[in-house]
């Protein structure tokens, strides 16, 4: 199972904070690819892939970055606290 | 080294004194305190602070060794709030001491960079006229760029 | 603006609460503390800070004139403190409320560097081995002279 | 008359933080020949020009700064304040 969060405007327009999902994505991409295949919501929220950030299990990673291991996935737009 | 993610207020001296209390060699404490802002003509009634939680205290936390790998300091510490906040309400703030000031200054300017453009912070404005999360900046990443040269 | 010398200790989150109430146009605020620092191996029993007073006040107003020309500040504060600091006792602080933080961390960078080489306070370190005026630093010097190359 | 100030180590050595004198000296330079010809102790005192600063109505001044129109004289070592 691999868990799966959304921060700032991607949660609210996906609407859920977070989910549990199985999952055979090899990477954040594939896995980008499987989420926006599922409905118009998920479409639409990952249709800018420029304005989406993601953290694998808690350290900021790249699109092509392996999730095989992986146990918590965040999606998020850029960081804009301090 | 503190890091602190709450929605309480803070206090900015008495966390000074906390690093420089029984210590006799800081010479220099540099501190920042960022705080909500109303630039737009909709008066802003609040500002809203979403973070990750985990993730936001490990990269804070990894921020910190890395300012101590740069630069010699004593101490420093981060406070970051979350929440519902109003304007002149203080967000967070950055305190750095060392024996020197461009120690501690440099420190100070490199963390709220990284801090900018790592920790997992966004902001929500809400105004009379609806709800509009903060865009990102650009100054922000070239500010964090910066340090980028300095590290091989 | 305000320019304060004084035998008294100051708070730092007071000063920085007294520029940001009431207004809602700052977003950053950059605050320096310079704090009695022991370095030696015969122990600094304290030290004692002398000022030349009328043109203490009036070197600082210039450098805080200067300030405002060179960047986009709200406000800014000088507090420097004379007579005799313990060792760990805050010696002065700087703040430096900007919109933006840029501004804000260059104000106080500069403040502190003209400070140190045009602000007639001078320090003396008393020991059980004596007591001796500390010299100045060819490092303020250099820090000082970095800002010239911006004025023309 | 013109009053003269003297600062941490300046104001030890020559023994007063502040003397009103009579001087017919027109810059800063020529003052403080004047007044290290007074005595053993302003000579030694204005030994070392290169550690000496000067104000001159509170205004940091050069040694050939002129000093007809002054009231103030200030002499100390270079600031370490901050």
């Amino acid at each position: 199972m691999l868990k799966i969060l959304y921060f700032a405007w991607l949660r609210e327009r996906i609407g859920t904070p977070s989910e549990q999902i199985e999952s055979e994505s090899e990477t954040v991409g594939a896995l980008i690819e499987e989420l926006a295949s599922r409905d118009e919501r998920y479409a639409l929220a990952f249709s800018d892939l420029g304005s989406i950030r993601v953290a694998v299990d808690q350290e900021l990673a790249d699109f092509d970055a392996p999730i095989s291991d992986a146990s918590e996935i965040a999606f998020f737009p850029p960081m804009t606290g301090g | 080294m503190a890091v602190c993610i709450q929605t309480e207020p803070f206090s900015v001296g008495q966390e000074i004194k906390r690093l420089t209390g029984n210590r006799r060699d800081i010479g220099a404490v540099v501190s920042f305190v960022g705080v909500v802002r109303d630039s737009g003509k909709d008066p802003l009634e609040s500002m809203v602070i979403e973070h990750y939680p985990g993730m936001a205290e490990v990269a804070i936390a990894k921020i910190v060794d890395e300012v101590h790998r740069r630069w010699n300091v004593s101490d420093c510490l981060v406070v970051h709030r979350h929440g519902n906040l109003k304007p002149g309400e203080e967000i967070m703030m950055v305190v750095t001491a060392s024996a020197h000031r461009a120690d501690a200054f440099a420190a100070a300017d490199f963390m709220m960079d990284y801090l900018k453009t790592r920790a997992p912070f966004w902001k929500k404005e809400l105004r009379s006229g609806g709800a509009k999360w903060v865009s990102s900046n650009r100054a922000d990443e070239a500010a964090s760029r910066r340090w980028e040269a300095e590290t091989a």
